[in-house]
C-alpha cells in the first residue's frame, strides 16, 4: 500500500523527467512569440570611466536594427536607476559614468539575434577612464576612489553591523589560556547554473498587461518588484503576470533582479511587441551577482583542555558597486552570525563592514543560505587551527566540544535557536564510515616515507528556511509560502505551490508531502508552480527553503482538507467523528476496520453527497510563516593526496553524513548532496574569479572559470542520520545547501592536515597546485 | 529610445542552400554561413531540446550527434551540415518507446534542472555505441566534455552504466 | 603591463626627436596603419589593427602628447577602443646624443588592455603585447637609419 | 557570443582551397575542425572575410605507415586516438591526443589545425618536436616539405603563408629502441595546459640513451624544443641524476609567462618535474615496460 502510494520516505521517481529526457523541458530561451525582437546589450569594457558620448548611428543604420536604448532615453521614465533589497539603488543603465567592467551600457533591439549582436558591436562608446578601486580594504581607505558619487556619503563604506557581546568577548579573550587566529579570504565565485538568465517580455497594449517568462526562483517576488519599480508606467500587479518556466539551475544566480530585465520589459513596452533576452555566458559570469568575497579575520579563545570559549570575527564585505544583495534577511551580512557553528561558545561577537568597490554588484548566497557558507568554513578551519596549536585530532577536539543532543533547542551566544540536532553520532558515523583510525595510521606511515596525504573534517551546522517573519522579509513581505490544494471529484489531486523549484524535483516531492497526508496516490497529485496568475502567493526557492517553509504550508494545508474529509467520513460511515480514525491511508471507524473510507470516495462523496449545512468541494490553502528556522546539520571527512611535484590535490575519498531532518524522498535528497559537494569541490579548488588592478575580470567564461568535470569529481560517499525538526509540520530541515556550505572545510582542512607537519596552518581556497607546490618547496620537500 | 530609420526585415548576408537530414527528417533550407548549428536546429527547426550553456565548447549542453559522432553544436555552422545526418534528443525516443539512456537517466536520477540532461543523454548514446561494456572511469572520461551542475556527476555516471547493461541484454537477447 | 627598453640609433638626436614627435612619420611604424587624422601637432587620431595570427582588433586610437620637452624626453598618451574593448598605452621616450650621429633612447610603455581582448587573451596578452611593442620601436631604428632618400 | 557575418566557401580539393584563400586578399581562413576558431570568432576576436571548408576535400584524413607515419591534416582527434597503427607503435601519439580539450572537442578537432593554429597552450606541437616530425603545406608554388623546427614562429603564425594549406604530418618511423611519452597538467579536463613535456627517446643495446628529443607546451611564444636538455640525456644511462640534470635544462631553456593557470616559476617547476616523468616512462616504453 505504502509504495503504491508513494509518500513521505519513499524513493519516488521523478514525475519531471518526463519531458526534460525527451528535449521537451520549456526553459524560457524555448519561449517563442509572434513578432518577438531580440535585445542584445553592449557593456563597458573598463571599470570605471566617465560616458563622454555614446555614438549608436552605425547601430541604428543596420538593417534589422529597430532600436537603441541608452541611460538617457530612461531618465524620464524615471527607469535608469531602480532599488535593491538592501535599501540601496542600482544602475540600469549609466547616463554618466560606470562603475564596473561589464555593466550594461547600451540595449539594441532587433529582428533577429544575431543582428542584435550586430548593433552591439556597431555602437561607439567614448570612455575616459577613471580611477579603479577593486580591494575593498584599500576602498575603505581615507582618500581612496570614490566608487558612488551618487551618494550623500563621499566614501565607501555601505554599512556597519554587529552582532554578539563585544565587551564580554573581549574579556574571554584576555582571559583565554590559549588564542588562535586566523585570517581567511573567500573569494568571488559565481553559480552558473548551465542555464544563464534570460526573459520574454510580452505588452499588450490593448489589454495593459505585461506577461513575463522569466528565469527567477521567485516569481511572485519579481510580479511585486515590478510593480513597485514600474508603477507609475501604469503596470499595476494585476495587470502583470510572471512566469517561470523550467529553470535550468538556480543556486541563488536567479533571485534577483538583473538590469537586462528592467530593459527587456521596458522595450516590450515601449514597442508593443515581445522582446527576448537571453544573456550569454560571458555576461552571466561577469556581470551577474557574484557570491562570497568576504575578508574576515576570525580568532578563537579556548582553555589548555581545548574546551572553546570565545570566538571573534572581523569581516570586510566586498559588494562590488552597488549592494544589491538578494539577502532576505534582516541583517546586512545575512546569517553569517550562524558562524559559531556545532559548539557552544559562552562569548562571541561578529562585526562585518560592507564596501563598495568597481567591481560587479551583489552578492547572493551560491547555493547557501546567504552567507552562511562563509560562516562554516570559517569556523570549521578555526576548529583544525586550534587542534593544531594544541596537538590535538581536529575529531577528538570537536567530539570534546560539540553542543549535546541534550541542550537542544540550544540557544546560541549570537541569538540563534537551534532546533535540533545530535552532532556527535554523525561525526562518529562518518569516522566509522571512512575508516578514520586506519586512515590516521596510513598517513603516519607515509610521512615517514615523504609521502603526502591529508585527512580533513567538517562538522557544520546550517541554518535554513527563510523564513522566520522575525528575522526576515523582501520589501516588508513577511517571508511565509503558501499551497493551495485541491482535491476534485475523482480524487485526483492539484497543488499549487508560492515556490519554484529549478531541479530539485517539487513535482515530485510536494506529491509525496499530500500523498502522505492524503493517502492518494502520488501519480494522482498534480503540482503545480511558477506562474503568478495560478499560484498562491509566496517567496520563492532558495535559502533551501522549499521544505521547511512550502512543505510545511503543504502538509498543513493537507490536512486541513483531512480534517474536513474526516467529518464526510463520518457522515458517509454513519458514525461520530469522534470515532473516525485516519489509519493506513484511510477513515476507519474505530476498532472497526471494515468500516472505512478511502480519500477518493470521501473526495466524491465532497461534490455529490457531503453533509448538509458542510461547503461542497474540497480543498484548502495555506499560508505558512514558520515559527523558527531549521538546522540541518553534517560531518564530512575527505582523504587527499598531494603530488610533491606538481602540488595536485587529488581527492581519494569523501564521506558525506547528512542529518536534515526528515526525509521526503532520500534519491532525491542523496542527489542534491551529491550536487551540493560538487559545488563545494568547486570554490575549494577550482572557481575564482578575481580581478586586477583596473577591474579586468579575469575568469569571466567558462574557459578561465573552471568547474569540475566527472574527471575531477570524486564519487561521492554518503551516509545519514536522522533527528528530525521539533517545530516542522513533518520533521523535514531542508537539504539542497548543506553540502555546499560543508565540503570546502573538509577538503581545505584535509590539504593543510597533508601539509600541517611542516608548519602549514591555513591555505586559502581555491587551493590551486602552485600554492601547494609553493609550500612544498619552501619547506624542501617538493619532488 | 532612438528607433532605426532603415528598413527592418533585410538582410544582407548571403545565404546558403543546404540539406540536412534531422532525426531522419530530411529539410533543405536557406542559411546564413555564420548560423551556428545549434540556432539552426533550435530556430529554424524548433528543436528546443538542445541547449546552449557556455558559448565557449566548454559545457556540451548543445551536443548532438553529426553523421553518429557527438559534437558541441554551438562549435559547428549548420553549412558544415550540408548533406549531413543530425540526430537530437528529439529522436530518442522511438516508437513510443524510450532510449535506454533515457530509461537510465530516470530510474538512476541522472537530472536535476534538465538543462545538460540532453547533451549528457547525446554523448552518452555515442559514447555506448562504440564502449558497449565501458568501466566507471571510461564514463567518466566519456561525460567530461559535458558539464553539470546539479548532480555531482555520480548519478549521471549510474544512469549510463544502467543504460549500457539493459542496451548489452537487449543485444544478447537479439542474438 | 610595463615594457622598456633602450635604443642605440645610428642617427642625430634632432632627427630621431623630429620623426617621433611627427604623426605622420611616427605612425609609418604603428601596426597596420587604417587612417590617420592629425588634428593638431600634438594630437592626431590614427586606426590601426593589430593584433597577432588571427587575434585581430580594430582599434581607434586618439593620442596626445602630453610631454615635449628640449628635443629629449617626450610622453605620450593613446587610449582607444575596439568593441568591447579598450587600450591605453602611456609610454615615455628621453633621448641622450651619444655623439653627431648616434642616440639613445630610453624608452617605457605601460600598456592596458581592458575588456574582452584582455579576458580572452589573457593567456597570450604579455607576449603579444611585448611583441608588437618591439615591432615598433625596431621598426623606428630601422627607419631612422636606413639612409635618407631624397 | 554571435560571429560576425563572412563568405563561406567550400573547397572541392586543395587546389581549390588554394585558390579560394589567394583571392581572398589575405582575409581568408582555412575552416577545418574549427574547435578553436570558431569560438575566436564567436568572440569576434576573429573576423575572417572568408571561410575555406576543406572538411569535405578527399584524401586529407588518412593514416598510412609506408617507411614513415603520415597522418593526414584532417585525421580528427579521436580518430588519431582510434587507429590501430598508433596505437600500436606511437603511444605518444595517443598520450597527446587523449589529453587535448575533452571528448567531444575531439570528435571535430583535427591534427592538422591543431598545429596550424600554433597556440602555445596546443598539445601536438611539442610532440611533434619530440617526434622530428615535419609538415607538408602546399600552395601555389606547390607542395614543401617543412621540418617541424622551422614551422613555428611565434603564437598563433607559422611559416605558412596566407594562401598555403597544411597537408600532412610525416614522422619518422619509431626506430627500435625508441620510446616515446607525453605528460600534460592541466587544471580540470578542457583547460588550456599549464605545461607539456614530450619525450622520445633511443635507448641502445647497452641501455644508454643513444638519442633524445624533448618538445615542451606553453613555454613561451610557441612550443619549443629543449636542446640543451637532449645534449644532456644523449649517450647517458637514464639514471636519476642524469633525468634531473636534463630536466632542469629544459626548464632553464622554458619562457612561461605568468598567468591564470599559474605563476612563471611554478610552470618552470612543473615543466622540470614532467620533463622527469615524461622521460622515465619514454625509457620504460622503450626497453618494453608499458
Amino acid at each position: 500500500m505504502a509504495v503504491e502510494i508513494g509518500g513521505i520516505g519513499q524513493s519516488v521517481k521523478r514525475k519531471e523527467d518526463a519531458r526534460f529526457i525527451r528535449g521537451k523541458g520549456k526553459y524560457v530561451d524555448d519561449v517563442k512569440l509572434p513578432g518577438m525582437l531580440y535585445m542584445d546589450i553592449a557593456r563597458s569594457p573598463l571599470a570605471h570611466a566617465r560616458i563622454r558620448k555614446i555614438d549608436t548611428s552605425k547601430a541604428l543604420a543596420i538593417p534589422g536594427v529597430v532600436a537603441v536604448i541608452t541611460g538617457k532615453d530612461l531618465v524620464p521614465l524615471n527607469l535608469h536607476w531602480m532599488p535593491t533589497l538592501m535599501s540601496d539603488k542600482q544602475m540600469v543603465l549609466p547616463t554618466d559614468t560606470v562603475l564596473y567592467q561589464a555593466q550594461e551600457v547600451a540595449a539594441v533591439v532587433a529582428t533577429e539575434r544575431y543582428i542584435a549582436a550586430d548593433g552591439v558591436d556597431a555602437i561607439e562608446v567614448d570612455y575616459e577612464p577613471l580611477p579603479v578601486v577593486v580591494d575593498p580594504i584599500k576602498a575603505l581607505q581615507p582618500g581612496a576612489t570614490l566608487v558612488r558619487e551618487d551618494r550623500e556619503q563621499k566614501d565607501n563604506h555601505i554599512w556597519h553591523w554587529e552582532v554578539g557581546d563585544r565587551a564580554g568577548t573581549d574579556r574571554a579573550f584576555a582571559d583565554a589560556d590559549v588564542v588562535v587566529k586566523q585570517d581567511l579570504y573567500i573569494p568571488r565565485i559565481h553559480v552558473s547554473s548551465i542555464e544563464t538568465c534570460g526573459i520574454v517580455a510580452s505588452f499588450d497594449k490593448v489589454e495593459g498587461k505585461l506577461t513575463v517568462w522569466m528565469t527567477t526562483q521567485a516569481p511572485h517576488a519579481i510580479r511585486t518588484v515590478i510593480a513597485l519599480v514600474a508603477g507609475h508606467l501604469g503596470l499595476a500587479e494585476h495587470k502583470i503576470r510572471v512566469i517561470s518556466p523550467d529553470i535550468g539551475g538556480g543556486f541563488g544566480g536567479k533571485v534577483p533582479v538583473y538590469p537586462g530585465y528592467v530593459l527587456a520589459i521596458g522595450a516590450s513596452v515601449l514597442t508593443g511587441v515581445p522582446v527576448k533576452w537571453i544573456e550569454d555566458r560571458a555576461e552571466n559570469i561577469q556581470a551577474d551577482s557574484f557570491a562570497r568575497d568576504y575578508h574576515i579575520s576570525a580568532e578563537l579563545a579556548s582553555k589548555k583542555d581545548g574546551t572553546m570559549q570565545a570566538l571573534r570575527v572581523k569581516t570586510i564585505a566586498d559588494h562590488g558597486a552597488f549592494d544589491a544583495a538578494a539577502n532576505p534577511s534582516k541583517y546586512p551580512a545575512g546569517l553569517f552570525h550562524i558562524i559559531t557553528g556545532s559548539y557552544p561558545f559562552e562569548k562571541s561577537f561578529v562585526e562585518v563592514d560592507g564596501a563598495y568597490t568597481n567591481k560587479p554588484p551583489g552578492g547572493i548566497a551560491y547555493r547557501c543560505s546567504f552567507r552562511v557558507t562563509e560562516a562554516a568554513f570559517t569556523i570549521e578551519r578555526l576548529v583544525d587551527v586550534l587542534a593544531l596549536k594544541l596537538g590535538r585530532d581536529p575529531a577528538e577536539l570537536r567530539m570534546q566540544n560539540f553542543i549535546p543532543p541534550t541542550a537542544f533547542p540550544y540557544t546560541s551566544s549570537l541569538g540563534w535557536e537551534y532546533d535540533s540536532g545530535d552532532y556527535g553520532r554523525a561525526l562518529r558515523l562518518a569516522m566509522d564510515t571512512i575508516g578514520y583510525a586506519d586512515l590516521r595510521k596510513e598517513q603516519a606511515e607515509k610521512r615517514k616515507r615523504g609521502e603526502l596525504m591529508g585527512i580533513g573534517i567538517s562538522s557544520f551546522t546550517e541554518i535554513v528556511g527563510a523564513g522566520p517573519s522575525k528575522n526576515f522579509d523582501i520589501l516588508g513581505i513577511k517571508m511565509f509560502d503558501s499551497a493551495e490544494i485541491r482535491v476534485h471529484p475523482t480524487g485526483k489531486v492539484m497543488v499549487r505551490l508560492g515556490v519554484k523549484s529549478q531541479g530539485q524535483g517539487h513535482e515530485t516531492t510536494f506529491g509525496q508531502i499530500v500523498a502522505e497526508e492524503l493517502g492518494i496516490p502520488v501519480a494522482d497529485i498534480a503540482v503545480e508552480e511558477g506562474d503568478t496568475d495560478t499560484a498562491p502567493y509566496g517567496l520563492g526557492t532558495y535559502a533551501s527553503r522549499s521544505t521547511p517553509v512550502a512543505g510545511g504550508a503543504t502538509a498543513i494545508a493537507a490536512r486541513k482538507i483531512r480534517e474536513k474529509a474526516k467529518l464526510i467520513a463520518a457522515h458517509l460511515l454513519e458514525a461520530n467523528p469522534d470515532d473516525i480514525e485516519w489509519k493506513d491511508y484511510k477513515f476507519q471507524v474505530k476498532g472497526v476496520p471494515s468500516k472505512s473510507k478511502t480519500m477518493q470516495e470521501v473526495a466524491f462523496a465532497a461534490y455529490t453527497n457531503h453533509p448538509q449545512g458542510m461547503e461542497a468541494g474540497l480543498e484548502a490553502v495555506d499560508y505558512y510563516d514558520p515559527p523558527n528556522l531549521t538546522y540541518p546539520f553534517g560531518s564530512y571527512i575527505c582523504v587527499v593526496d598531494l603530488d610533491r611535484g606538481t602540488g595536485e590535490v587529488k581527492i581519494r575519498r569523501f564521506v558525506a553524513v547528512d542529518d536534515c531532518g526528515t526525509i521526503i524522498n532520500p534519491m532525491i535528497v542523496e542527489g542534491q548532496i551529491h550536487g551540493g559537494l560538487t559545488m563545494g569541490l568547486a570554490p575549494a579548488l577550482y572557481e575564482q574569479i578575481n580581478y586586477d588592478e583596473q577591474g579586468n575580470i579575469q575568469g569571466g567564461t567558462f574557459m578561465d572559470y573552471l568547474l569540475p568535470t566527472a574527471m575531477e569529481t570524486p564519487n561521492w560517499e554518503t551516509a545519514k542520520t536522522t533527528t528530525p525538526s521539533p517545530h516542522h509540520p513533518i520533521g523535514a530541515k531542508g537539504v539542497g545547501e548543506s553540502a555546499t556550505v560543508g565540503a570546502p572545510a573538509a577538503i581545505a582542512n584535509a590539504v593543510v592536515d597533508a601539509l600541517a607537519h611542516l608548519g602549514v596552518r591555513h591555505i586559502d581556497i581555491p587551493i590551486t597546485p602552485w600554492k601547494v607546490q609553493k609550500i612544498l618547496k619552501e619547506n624542501g620537500v617538493a619532488e | 529610445m532612438a528607433v532605426a530609420t532603415a528598413p527592418t526585415t533585410s538582410r544582407g548576408q548571403r545565404t546558403h542552400k543546404i540539406h540536412v537530414t534531422v532525426n531522419g527528417v530530411p529539410h533543405d533550407v536557406e542559411v546564413e554561413a555564420r548560423t551556428l548549428l545549434v540556432h539552426f536546429l533550435r530556430e529554424n527547426l524548433n528543436m528546443t531540446g538542445t541547449h546552449i550553456g557556455c558559448d565557449t565548447t566548454n559545457c556540451g549542453a548543445c551536443t548532438v550527434l553529426l553523421n553518429g559522432r557527438a559534437v558541441k553544436s554551438c562549435t559547428v555552422f549548420a553549412v558544415q551540415a550540408d548533406q549531413a545526418t543530425v540526430a537530437t534528443v528529439e529522436g530518442l525516443e522511438k516508437d513510443g518507446k524510450l532510449h535506454p539512456i533515457q530509461e537510465g537517466f530516470h530510474q538512476e536520477h541522472g537530472l536535476q534542472c534538465g538543462f545538460c540532461t540532453a547533451g549528457m543523454m547525446m554523448t552518452a548514446v555515442a559514447f555506448l555505441a562504440t564502449n558497449p561494456k565501458p568501466t566507471e572511469l571510461q564514463i567518466r572520461e566519456a561525460i567530461s566534455g559535458n558539464l553539470c551542475r546539479c548532480t555531482g556527476y555520480v548519478n549521471i555516471v549510474k544512469s549510463i552504466d544502467h543504460a549500457a547493461r539493459v542496451m548489452r541484454e537487449t543485444a544478447e537477447g537479439k542474438a | 603591463m610595463r615594457f622598456e627598453g633602450t635604443l642605440d640609433i645610428a642617427a642625430p638626436r634632432d632627427r630621431v626627436w623630429s620623426f617621433l614627435t611627427d604623426p605622420k612619420q611616427v605612425t609609418t611604424c604603428a601596426p597596420d596603419v587604417q587612417s590617420l587624422d592629425v588634428t593638431d601637432p600634438r594630437h592626431f587620431k590614427v586606426v590601426v589593427r593589430a593584433g597577432v595570427g588571427p587575434i585581430k582588433g580594430t582599434f581607434t586610437m586618439n593620442v596626445e602628447f602630453t610631454e615635449l620637452v628640449d628635443q629629449g624626453h617626450a610622453t605620450v598618451v593613446a587610449r582607444g577602443q575596439a568593441p568591447g574593448s579598450a587600450v591605453e598605452l602611456r609610454s615615455t621616450m628621453d633621448l641622450s646624443a651619444l655623439d653627431g650621429t648616434r642616440t639613445t633612447m630610453k624608452w617605457a610603455s605601460d600598456v592596458t588592455v581592458s575588456g574582452m581582448i584582455q579576458q580572452v587573451g589573457a593567456r597570450l596578452m604579455q607576449g603579444a603585447a611585448d611583441k608588437i611593442t618591439q615591432q615598433v620601436f625596431s621598426c623606428i631604428k630601422a627607419k631612422l637609419e636606413a639612409p635618407v632618400t631624397a | 557570443m554571435i560571429p560576425a557575418s563572412f563568405e563561406y566557401a567550400v573547397a572541392r580539393d586543395v587546389a581549390d582551397a588554394i585558390q579560394l584563400l589567394g583571392s581572398s586578399g589575405g582575409e581568408g581562413k582555412v575552416l577545418a575542425g574549427g574547435q578553436s576558431l570558431i569560438p575566436l570568432m564567436k568572440f569576434r576576436l576573429a573576423q575572417p572575410g572568408l571561410l575555406v571548408d576543406i572538411n569535405r576535400v578527399k584524401g586529407l584524413s588518412d593514416i598510412r605507415e609506408n617507411g614513415e607515419l603520415r597522418i593526414g591534416a584532417l585525421v580528427r582527434e579521436a580518430d588519431l586516438d582510434m587507429n590501430a597503427i598508433v596505437r600500436e607503435r606511437y603511444p605518444i601519439l595517443v598520450d597527446t591526443t587523449r589529453v587535448i580539450a575533452d571528448p567531444l572537442v575531439r570528435n571535430m578537432a583535427t591534427i592538422g589545425g591543431n598545429l596550424a593554429h600554433a597556440d602555445p597552450a596546443n598539445d601536438h606541437p611539442a610532440t611533434m618536436l619530440a617526434l622530428r616530425a615535419s609538415v607538408v603545406a602546399r600552395g601555389p608554388k606547390g607542395e614543401r616539405v617543412i621540418p617541424i623546427d622551422e614551422f613555428f614562429v611565434d603564437t598563433f603564425t607559422t611559416v605558412l603563408a596566407p594562401d598555403e594549406i597544411l597537408t600532412e604530418i610525416r614522422i619518422p618511423k619509431r626506430p627500435a629502441g625508441g620510446g616515446g611519452a607525453y605528460l600534460k597538467l592541466e587544471r580540470k579536463v578542457g583547460d588550456f595546459a599549464i605545461a607539456g613535456v614530450a619525450a622520445m627517446v633511443v635507448m641502445d643495446e647497452k641501455g644508454r640513451i643513444a638519442a633524445a628529443s624533448i618538445g615542451v607546451t606553453n613555454a613561451g611564444p610557441t612550443a619549443i624544443r629543449a636542446r640543451k636538455a637532449e645534449d644532456i640525456l644523449r649517450g647517458q644511462s637514464p639514471d636519476d641524476k642524469t633525468i634531473a640534470a636534463a630536466a632542469a635544462a629544459a626548464a632553464g631553456e622554458s619562457k612561461p609567462w605568468s598567468d591564470l593557470r599559474g605563476p612563471a616559476e611554478y610552470k618552470l617547476d612543473v615543466i622540470r618535474v614532467l620533463t622527469q616523468r615524461a622521460i622515465r616512462k619514454a625509457v620504460a616504453r622503450a626497453t618494453g615496460g608499458k
